[in-house]
């Protein structure tokens, strides 16, 4: 029975840490304006993430070890030294963002400016770092990031043309009217949202933060493959909340409260309340991880002790380059850029440097020597593979479209 | 047109605000919103040099256009703020009828 | 000695050939007339590509993914062990050797 | 006596970059590099100890970078000079495909002083560093 608890729980925990600032935008701004026809970018995102993460977090139960520590022996000193930079100040950058985010909810919630928020938001992310054990982390906000349900509910309390909408999913195409680049701009975005490094950092560390063992491959796999699933599923439903209320309207979503509206819309004040309450533990939830992501990337390279598993003096350095993180992230959104242009860019980054991050897991993942006879299976590494060619395009086309697009415009 | 896009995002939160759907902060937040964006593109659409004659007179009826949806989002939010359910509806009017002449100014254009 | 004094040259052979730049060391590990064992540097893998080695691709252990075995099997194949014994010469970056190149065994790797 | 996994590996199989796990389980840095010593003429060369911090880990990583990252280490170490911190291969109690761990604490190792100032100057002042 325990098992199964902490297995539900588990599925949960990834249900609602998959979303963050990345999806909640992203998904908002791409249903009103493109329907549901950037369908496909979600499912290819969230698939080759659980695809990678069911990887990651294979080795890590295998050989106790987080997948990024044996990167450094693999990738070499220099190639490893950019990997890690690089995910770094990614990780740094989507902390902008995702402190930028919960400020947004707390300006929603209360009316004054994010930019009171950004520094208590920071402060807050760094006390559950010092303080709060991960496993109380992972569940809390894991599970308040669920009520994002409600905007699954809320597609069947508002006017929702579902056959227009499954036509749309299944054909997709540059609607009409829409420049075809800031269409595959947009998709790129999607993709890059789902596939954040910090994401397959946390998992793999946080895989060994509890402990994970040969044993616990099935509660590791449910997680990969039910828990990021639902969690894509909630970006498209946050998606398709959008295209009965805000599309029609000629609505462009350009403020994280106007991807709140459609669930106003069906259910009121009860409705946005929970909206508040899910948005707020998405974004905090991600905000943790990636201030703790920096610190796994930089410590796990250096091989320094790391972790909440040991008391923060212990990992002195790894709580160092945590809080160095989290005042750069908090100086960087207090500089008025608007939080939800430091997402896409941090999004668009961020896939521009997936493959960067998830070729290793690959490599690693096939080395019999160190997984013995858990070592990739002919179909992990033909789905890897496939997923690593994507990546590989959507990669190349990020920052192209980017300039093309002027982010989106 | 962004304009058209901000006018009805603060025609939506003003009405889920009469209704009772939404909260005082959040409607208010969402109209801002839309009048800071309203604002931008009016001075960024204010300061380009037409090309031709032709095109000046739809310039100038852009500006009288751009202007009121403004002015209409300045006095919805005040209206908003005040709390002051006849003054939200008439400030919906005239957001509703700058939507309708920018609709007008859509077809014109096609 | 450190490894990056090795690591990175250029080896060349009796003639003044070049053989290729050393990506890694080789040890064997021998128990000591006194009955202590001693970790002892017994050849120089140089020439061919050094990151199917780094990869983990040198020892036939890595079950994919397609097409990375072959390939970083076809690109090693020329890695070359020049045993220490032949070594004359060491200052970065050259080293000299006493063999001649079609004398040097491919890197024991290949053959397990 | 070290207990090695294999009798035949290269530097980058087994000790390269290898993570040191000190007699209590704490991480204690990585391998940045190894110091061969030849005990006598004609003899080859033979490991006697590993080496790691910032001075060992410089030459390694080559270029503008390297040279800059080794000057930083011998500014944080210019008590005991510049050459890096030495573990002697008998501290070395089992090599294997993923960690070394050592016979001693990380305490004994006269490893870089950016941990100690970390844990004093910094960590250790904020409430809550010990619990």
């Amino acid at each position: 029975m325990k098992a199964v608890m902490s297995m539900t729980l588990g599925v949960m925990t990834a249900i609602g840490g998959f979303v963050d600032i990345g999806n909640l935008v992203t998904s908002g701004i791409t249903g009103a304006r493109f329907g549901m026809t950037l369908t496909w970018a979600v499912l290819v995102g969230t698939i080759g993430m659980a695809l990678f993460a069911e990887m990651a977090g294979r080795v890590t139960a295998v050989t106790r070890k987080p997948v990024f520590h044996v990167v450094r022996e693999r990738l070499g000193v220099r190639v490893s030294m950019v990997n890690a930079g690089a995910s770094t100040l990614l990780n740094v950058l989507t902390l902008a963002a995702e402190l930028g985010g919960v400020s947004l909810v707390l300006q929603m919630v209360t009316g004054i400016s994010y930019l009171i928020w950004v520094p208590l938001a920071g402060l807050a992310a760094w006390l559950v770092i010092w303080r709060m054990p991960f496993q109380w982390m992972e569940n809390i906000f894991g599970l308040l990031g669920l009520g994002l349900i409600v905007f699954v509910v809320a597609l069947f309390r508002l006017p929702t043309d579902w056959p227009a909408m499954w036509h749309q999913a299944i054909h997709p195409g540059v609607p009409a009217g829409q420049p075809a680049p800031t269409w595959w701009f947009y998709a790129v975005t999607l993709i890059g949202a789902c596939l954040v490094p910090y994401q397959v950092i946390f998992f793999s560390s946080g895989g060994r933060e509890e402990g994970w063992t040969s044993e616990s491959m099935t509660e590791m796999r449910v997680n990969a493959f039910i828990g990021f699933p639902l969690g894509g599923l909630l970006s498209l439903a946050i998606m398709a909340a959008a295209v009965p209320v805000l599309e029609p309207a000629g609505i462009q979503v350009s403020h994280l409260n106007q991807v709140a509206v459609p669930v106003a819309v069906a259910f009121g004040r009860a409705g946005l309340a929970v909206v508040f309450v899910s948005f707020f533990a998405a974004t905090f939830a991600a905000a943790a991880e990636c201030a703790l992501s920096s610190g796994y990337s930089v410590a796990q390279y250096m091989g320094w002790s790391w972790g909440k598993r040991h008391p923060p003096g212990a990992a002195a350095r790894f709580h160092l380059i945590c809080l160095a993180s989290v005042i750069a992230a908090t100086a960087f959104t207090l500089t008025t850029i608007d939080p939800v242009t430091v997402t896409i860019f941090a999004v668009v980054l961020g896939a521009a440097a997936v493959p960067l991050t998830y070729f290793p897991i690959l490599i690693v993942a096939n080395d019999a020597r160190l997984m013995g006879e858990r070592v990739n299976r002919r179909w992990a590494n033909a789905a890897g593979s496939f997923f690593m060619l994507i990546m590989v395009v959507v990669s190349l086309a990020s920052l192209p479209l980017l300039l093309l697009t002027k982010a989106g415009q | 047109m962004a304009v058209v896009s901000d006018l009805a995002s603060a025609q939506l939160a003003a009405r889920l605000g009469l209704r009772g759907q939404s909260f005082p902060a959040f409607t208010d937040g969402n109209i801002t919103d839309a009048e800071n964006d309203a604002d931008s593109v009016n001075s960024t659409f204010g300061s380009r040099q037409p090309p031709d004659s032709r095109s000046d007179a739809l310039r100038q009826k852009m500006l009288q256009a751009l202007s009121d949806a403004t002015s209409a989002l300045t006095d919805l939010r005040v209206a908003v703020r005040m709390d002051d359910r006849t003054q939200v509806t008439k400030a919906l009017a005239e957001v509703g009828g700058a939507l309708r002449h920018f609709e007008g100014i859509q077809q014109e254009l096609q | 000695m450190r490894t990056y004094e090795l690591i990175g040259c250029q080896v060349y052979d009796a003639e003044g050939q070049a053989v290729g730049t050393v990506h890694d060391l080789h040890f064997r590990l021998r128990v000591q007339p006194d009955g202590s064992q001693a970790c002892q540097l017994d050849a120089l893998e140089c020439g061919g590509i050094g990151l199917g080695h780094r990869l983990g691709y040198g020892e036939h252990a890595m079950s994919g993914p397609w097409p990375f075995p072959q390939l970083f099997r076809y690109l090693a194949r020329r890695s070359l062990a020049v045993p220490w014994s032949q070594v004359t010469a060491v200052n970065r970056p050259r080293i000299d050797v006493s063999a001649r190149r079609d004398q040097l065994r491919p890197a024991r790797r290949q053959g397990k | 006596m070290t207990r090695w996994d294999e009798d035949e590996f290269t530097a980058n199989d087994l000790l390269l970059d290898r993570e040191l796990i000190d007699s209590r389980g704490m991480p204690a840095g990585r391998v940045d590099d190894l110091e061969l010593t030849v005990p006598g003429p004609g003899q080859p060369p033979v490991l006697t100890a590993l080496l790691c911090g910032p001075t060992a880990f410089g030459p390694r990583l080559g270029g503008r970078l390297g040279t800059w990252w080794q000057a930083i280490g011998r500014r944080l170490r210019q008590v005991t000079g510049s050459y890096p911190n030495r573990i002697v291969v008998e501290l070395v109690d089992h090599v294997d495909r993923l960690e070394i761990t050592l016979l001693t604490p990380r305490e004994n190792l006269d490893s870089y002083r950016f941990r100690r100032w970390a844990e004093e100057k910094v960590i250790g002042r904020i409430p809550g560093s010990t619990k």
